[in-house]
C-alpha cells in the first residue's frame, strides 16, 4: 500500500489534497505517534493533532470522561503541550510522516488565534491550521466564537490574514443555525469548513447527586451524535461553496461514505480511535474495497449525491 | 513495547468467589512482553457495544511465555462480557499498555499490599520478584477484603508461589478483624521495606503516606476511568506532584501513560 | 397500588398537583389506550396524549422512522386525529382513567394555537396543555416558533391567555442558549416548562443515496441524547423559578433521579415505551423502591440537589 | 385480543438453511389467541440495546395451544441475536400484534403464494384452513425462493399438511425457473379464487393487481420499519386507498395496527 491510489483522492481546504478522505479527528489521536503502532500513519489522509494553544494547558480536573448510550463525554479541558513544546518535541516524528499534518488550534481572544497561526505559518512540515472555535470545555471565550456567526468571521478573518495555509474552520453543533456559523466561516475565508465538534452534555452520579464530570458538562462524541452531525454536514454543505469535512459518531466505512453522500469531501474520526485504535486504517481499506466494488470509479464521485428528490 | 491489538484466545475460565472470575488466556505475543503492573484494554462487548469503551484489567500472572491471565470482578456490563466467555471463544485485546511496576535490582525487604481485586496485578509482581532476586523470607504479602471468601483463594495462590500472607478482612471471618493497611504496623520498624500495593483509592493512599513518612520506596497501582488505555484522550489524569505535577505548578498525570504504578511521592494524593 | 403514596407526590403546572412524576410524553403513548393491556393507567403521574392539531393531520409520507445508535429518528409528521375527533373519539376513554391527562398542541399559526387552547378550556378532563413549539418536522411556522425567544414568548403569552387550564411549554433543544427560551416561556405566563423535544438529526442510506426518511430530516430520541437532556434541564432550572419537566431517553429509575436532582420536577418517558410498553409503571415501582430505600423520605426533596461545588 | 408482554421460553431451534432458522417457544398464553397473520416484536437484543427497537416476526405455526414458531432469516443484529437463542434460554415478546388473514367461511379454492421467508405467516395460515373449510385438493400453495435450498424444507412442510405445492427459483435449480408470481397463470382462469399472499413488496404488489384485475378476493400482509408494534409511535404507515386512504383524500394505513394483513384493493400501490 505504499503507492497512491488516486481513486481516493479528494481536495480540500485551499488546494490541498490529500491521498484519501480519512482524516484524524483532534484530540482522538494524540500526536500521531501513540497510533504508529496500531496504523501506517504515511497511508491517512491526514493527521488532525490534539488542539494546541500558545501556552501549555493543564486541562480540567478529573474525572475528566464518562460513558454515554453509545456515546462519551468528555471535558478534557483542552488539555495540551502548548505551542512551542510541539514544534519543539512532536513536529519532528510528524514531519516524518508521510501524511499531511494539520494542526488545530485553540484560543481564548482573537490574539491568542493569531499568534498561533502566524507561529504556524513559519514552521515547516504543517500542510493547513483547523481553527477550533466550539469546544465547549473552555469557559472563556471559546464557546462565544463558535455559536456566534459574527464572531466566527472574525476569528476566521484573522486567522486567514496571518498565514498563508489552508485553513480550515470547525464549527459547533451547539447552535440554532448550522448554515449560519457556516456561512460565516466561509464569508470570513475559510478554505473549508469542519463538523461537528462534540454536543454539549453532562452526566449526573444519582448516588452522589453530583456532576460526573469534575466541569459539570462536557462534550458528547460517539454514534450516539452521528444522526445529528449528518445532517448538520448536510445542512452546511447545502449553503457554502467549500469543502465540508464531515465529522460525528464514524466507526465503519458505511459511516464514512454516508457522510459524503451527504456533502462531506472528507471526514474525520474520532471516538472510534479510543476504542480500536486500528479504525482508520480499517476503514480506509473498506474505501479501497467499495471504490473497487464499484467499477473503480474514484470516491470523490459520490460527494453530495444525496438524492431528495 | 509498543502495544499492539490483537485476539486472544480464552483456554480457561475459573470462578474464584461469586462474582470474581480467572481467564486464562493464550496470546504469546502479549504473553512474552508484558511486565508485572501492565494492563490490557479488552473489548467488554459484541460490535461496538454497550458498553463503547474497552475495559482496563491488570494482568494477574503469565504462563509459559504463552498465556495470560485475568482476575476479573463483575460489576457491570464490560466485565460481566468478559468474565462470561467460554473457552473457546476469542477476546480482543490491546496491550501491553502502561508503565508496570520497577522490579528492585537487590534482593531487600519486599512487602505487598493488596485490597480485594486490586490484588490482581500483584500476583505476576510476586511470581517474578520471587524468580528474580528476592527471597521468599523476605518477603510479606498483606491482603484484604471484605469477607473471606473474598480472599481465601488468592491467598492460597500466593502462598503457593511461597510467600508468606497474612490477611485482614472487614468483618474478621478470616485473618486480621480490620483493615488491610493496618497490618504495616507489623513491619519491623527498624527495617527498610520497599512496598508494593493495589487496591482501592483510600487503601493506598492510607499505604503511600505511611511510606512515604518512614522514606520506604513505594510503588501503587492506580485506577482511573479510561476510554481509550493508549494516552489518545487524556481522560485518565490524576493530579500529580513535583515540577510537573499540579501540586507542583506543573499539570496532571494520565495514569495509562505515566501510569498505571507510580512512586507514592509523584501523586497528589491531598487533592 | 389503589391508594396514593403521598410520598411520591409532586407540583409542576400551576398548582397541578402530580402522584408521582412519571409522566409519558406525547407521541410515544398514543391515546392512551393502546397501552391500556401493559400498565395500570390510573397509576401515572399523568398521561400526556399524541400531539393535537386543529385539522386532522395524515403526517408524512413513510418511511418515517429509522433506528440509531442507541436512539431513533422520527418523522412522523404530527399525523394527529385533530381536535374534534380526539375530543369526540379520545376523551371518553381518557376521562375514565384516575390520572391527570394533558394535552399537548400543535399549531402553524398563532392562531390556531389560540383557537385550540380555547376549545380545550371548554373541554373537561384536561387537567393542563403541553404547548409543542419545538416539532422539527413541520415545515410551517413550528421551527421558528420553538428557536426564537420572542416568539416562544409571544405563542406563550396567547395560549395563557385563552384557557384558564395550567400551561406547559414544551422547548426544542436545537437551540443555542436553552436558557433564553426557557426564560422566555415564563416571561410569557408557563406555568412549567418541558424539555427536551428530538434533537433534529438525519440517516442516509448509502446504497441508495437517499435520506432514510422520506422527510429527509427527522427527531431523534432515546438513550443517546440522555446526555444533552440532562444538559439542558441543568441549564434551564437554573434560571427559571417554576417546575421544570425532564424528557429525553428516560429507560430506568436511575435516569429519572438523574433528570430530578438536575432540577426536573417530574419527567417525561418517551421512546421507551414503544421498545418496553411497560416503562412506566416499571419505573414507578422502581421510585417508590427508592424512596423506601431512603427512609421514605419524599421523592420531591430530591429535586434540584445536584451538587457542583 | 389485547397484547401483552411476556418471556417465552426457547424449546427448540432448528435451522432451515444458511440463515434461516426455526424457534420453537413455550407460551401458551399466546398460542391459545394467536390467529394466522399475526406477529409479535421480538426483543432483539439484552438490555437496552442496541438495536434499541424489538422486531417484528409472524407467527409461524402453533402447536397444541402451548407453543408458537417462528420462522426467521438473519439479516441483521436483531435477527442474529433472535436466531441464536438455544433452548433453555427466554425470548421477551410482545403479542399477539395487528389483524390477521381473514379465513374463508366457506369452501372454495385457495391460493396461497409465498416468497422467501415471507412464507413465514402463510404456513400457519396454511394449516388452519386445510383444518377448517378448506379441502386440500381445491388449495394450491406457489413458493418462491432464490435457489433451492431457499424453499425446499418450506416445501416440504407445506406438502406434510396435505396441500399441493408448486416451486419457482430465480435460478432454475427446483421447480418453474422464474419469479413465483408467473405461477399466478396455471391457476384455471373461469374458477375464482381467494389468494392470500406475503413476500416482498413487489411481488405482493404483483399478485394484488394481478387478483384485482381479476376482481378475486385478495390479502396480503405487508412489511415495513416498526418501532413499537402497538400502534403508539405510527411510524409504520403506508398509503392507503379509498375514504380513509390517502388516495381517497384520507390518510396512511398503520401496518402494526390496521394490517399487517390488507386487502389487495386498500393499499396505494402506485404511491
Ligand atoms: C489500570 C487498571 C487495571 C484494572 N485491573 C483490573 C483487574 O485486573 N480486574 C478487575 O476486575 N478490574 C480491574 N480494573 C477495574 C475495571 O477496569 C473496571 O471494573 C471495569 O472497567 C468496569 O467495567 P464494567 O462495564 O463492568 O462496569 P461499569 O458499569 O463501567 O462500572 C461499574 C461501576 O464501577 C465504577 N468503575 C468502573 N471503572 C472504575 C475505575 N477504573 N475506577 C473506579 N471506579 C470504576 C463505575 O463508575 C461504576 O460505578 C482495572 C482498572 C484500571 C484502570
Ligand atoms: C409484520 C412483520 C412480520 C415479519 N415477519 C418476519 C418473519 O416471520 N421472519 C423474518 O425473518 N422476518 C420477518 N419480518 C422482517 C423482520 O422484522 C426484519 O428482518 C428484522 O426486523 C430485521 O432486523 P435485524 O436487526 O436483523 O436487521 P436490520 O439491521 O434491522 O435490517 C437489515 C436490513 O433489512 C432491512 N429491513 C429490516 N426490516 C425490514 C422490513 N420490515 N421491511 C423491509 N426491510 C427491512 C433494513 O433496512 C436493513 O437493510 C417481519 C416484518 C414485519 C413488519
Ligand atoms: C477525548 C476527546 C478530546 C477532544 N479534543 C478536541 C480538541 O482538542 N480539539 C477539537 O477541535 N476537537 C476535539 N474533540 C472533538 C473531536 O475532534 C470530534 O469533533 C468529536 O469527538 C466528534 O467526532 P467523533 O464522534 O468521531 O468522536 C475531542 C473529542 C474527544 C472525544
Ligand atoms: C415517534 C415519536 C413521536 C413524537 N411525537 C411528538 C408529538 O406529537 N408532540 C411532541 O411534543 N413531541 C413528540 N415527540 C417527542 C417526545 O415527546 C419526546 O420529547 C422525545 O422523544 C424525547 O424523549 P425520549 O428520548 O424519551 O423519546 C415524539 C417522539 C417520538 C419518538
Ligand atoms: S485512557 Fe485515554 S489517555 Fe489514558
Ligand atoms: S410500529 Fe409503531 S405504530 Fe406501528
Amino acid at each position: 500500500m505504499g503507492i497512491v491510489d488516486d481513486r481516493l483522492q479528494v481536495d480540500i481546504a485551499g488546494g490541498l489534497q490529500l491521498n484519501n478522505p480519512i482524516m484524524t479527528a483532534s484530540g482522538t489521536f494524540g500526536y500521531g505517534n501513540e497510533f504508529s503502532n496500531f496504523v501506517d500513519l504515511d497511508r491517512l489522509g491526514a493527521i488532525i493533532v490534539k488542539g494546541i494553544s500558545l501556552k501549555p494547558r493543564p486541562g480540567n480536573p478529573p474525572p475528566r470522561i464518562v460513558e454515554t448510550s453509545c456515546g462519551m463525554l468528555n471535558a478534557i479541558g483542552l488539555e495540551n503541550v502548548g505551542l512551542d513544546n510541539f514544534i519543539s518535541e512532536k513536529m519532528p516524528f510528524l514531519r516524518k510522516i508521510k501524511a499531511p499534518v494539520i494542526v488545530n488550534i485553540l484560543g481564548d481572544s482573537l490574539e491568542e488565534y493569531q499568534t498561533l497561526s502566524e507561529k504556524l505559518n513559519d514552521t515547516s512540515g504543517i500542510s493547513a491550521i483547523e481553527v477550533n472555535i466550539s469546544c465547549p470545555n473552555v469557559k472563556r471565550g471559546g464557546v462565544a466564537f463558535g455559536t456566534d456567526p459574527a464572531m466566527v468571521f472574525q476569528v476566521t478573518e484573522s486567522v486567514k490574514s496571518r498565514t498563508s495555509r489552508p485553513v480550515i474552520v470547525k464549527l459547533s453543533p451547539n447552535v440554532t443555525d448550522i448554515t449560519a456559523t457556516a456561512q460565516a466561516a466561509e464569508d470570513g475565508g475559510a478554505d473549508a469548513i469542519s463538523l461537528i465538534n462534540t454536543l454539549l452534555g453532562m452526566a449526573v452520579d444519582h448516588r452522589a447527586r453530583r456532576p460526573r464530570l469534575a466541569n459539570i458538562v462536557g462534550g458528547l462524541s460517539g454514534p450516539a451524535i452521528k444522526p445529528v452531525a449528518l445532517r448538520m454536514v448536510w445542512q452546511a454543505a447545502n449553503v457554502v461553496r467549500i469543502p465540508v469535512i464531515g465529522i460525528g459518531g464514524i466507526m465503519t466505512v458505511e459511516d464514512v461514505l454516508e457522510f459524503m453522500i451527504a456533502g462531506a469531501s472528507a471526514v474525520q474520526i474520532g471516538t472510534a480511535n479510543l476504542i480500536e485504535p486500528d479504525t482508520t486504517e480499517k476503514v480506509l481499506d473498506g474505501l479501497l474495497d467499495y471504490v473497487e466494488q464499484n467499477g473503480g470509479r474514484p470516491i470523490r464521485e459520490i460527494i453530495g449525491t444525496l438524492q431528495t428528490g | 513495547m509498543m502495544p499492539f491489538k490483537c485476539n486472544a484466545e480464552v483456554r480457561g475460565n475459573e470462578k474464584i468467589t461469586g462474582d470474581i472470575w480467572r481467564l486464562t488466556l493464550e496470546v504469546p505475543a502479549l504473553a512474552r512482553v508484558a511486565s508485572p503492573g501492565q494492563f490490557v484494554m479488552a473489548k467488554g462487548s459484541k460490535g461496538s457495544g454497550p458498553p463503547l469503551w474497552r475495559r482496563p484489567l491488570s494482568i494477574h500472572q503469565v504462563l509459559d511465555d504463552a498465556r495470560i491471565q485475568l482476575l476479573i470482578k463483575v460489576v457491570g456490563p464490560g466485565t460481566e462480557f468478559i468474565a462470561g466467555r467460554r473457552p473457546g471463544e476469542t477476546i480482543s485485546l490491546v496491550g501491553p499498555l502502561g508503565r508496570g511496576f520497577v522490579l528492585p535490582e537487590q534482593s531487600g525487604n519486599v512487602c505487598i499490599v493488596g485490597g480485594g481485586v486490586g490484588t490482581a496485578p500483584l500476583f505476576y509482581l510476586t511470581s517474578r520478584l520471587l524468580g528474580g532476586s528476592v527471597k521468599p523470607e523476605s518477603v510479606k504479602v498483606f491482603l484484604g477484603g471484605a469477607t473471606a471468601t473474598d480472599i481465601m483463594v488468592l491467598a492460597k495462590d500466593f502462598k503457593a508461589l511461597g510467600a508468606p500472607v497474612e490477611i485482614a478482612t472487614d468483618d474478621g471471618s478470616a485473618g486480621y478483624h480490620g483493615l488491610v493497611t493496618e497490618l504495616l504496623n507489623r513491619l519491623e520498624p527498624g527495617k527498610s521495606w520497599r512496598v508494593y500495593s493495589c487496591g482501592p483509592h483510600p487503601m493506598m493512599k492510607t499505604v503511600a503516606l505511611y511510606c512515604l513518612d518512614r522514606q520506604w520506596p513505594c510503588q501503587v497501582s492506580l485506577e482511573t476511568l479510561m476510554a481509550c488505555g493508549i494516552s489518545a484522550c487524556l481522560g485518565c489524569a490524576v493530579p500529580g506532584r513535583g515540577p510537573t505535577g499540579l501540586a507542583g505548578g506543573g499539570g496532571y498525570l494520565h495514569v495509562c501513560k505515566e501510569g498505571p504504578v507510580f512512586e507514592a511521592g509523584e501523586v497528589a494524593w491531598e487533592l
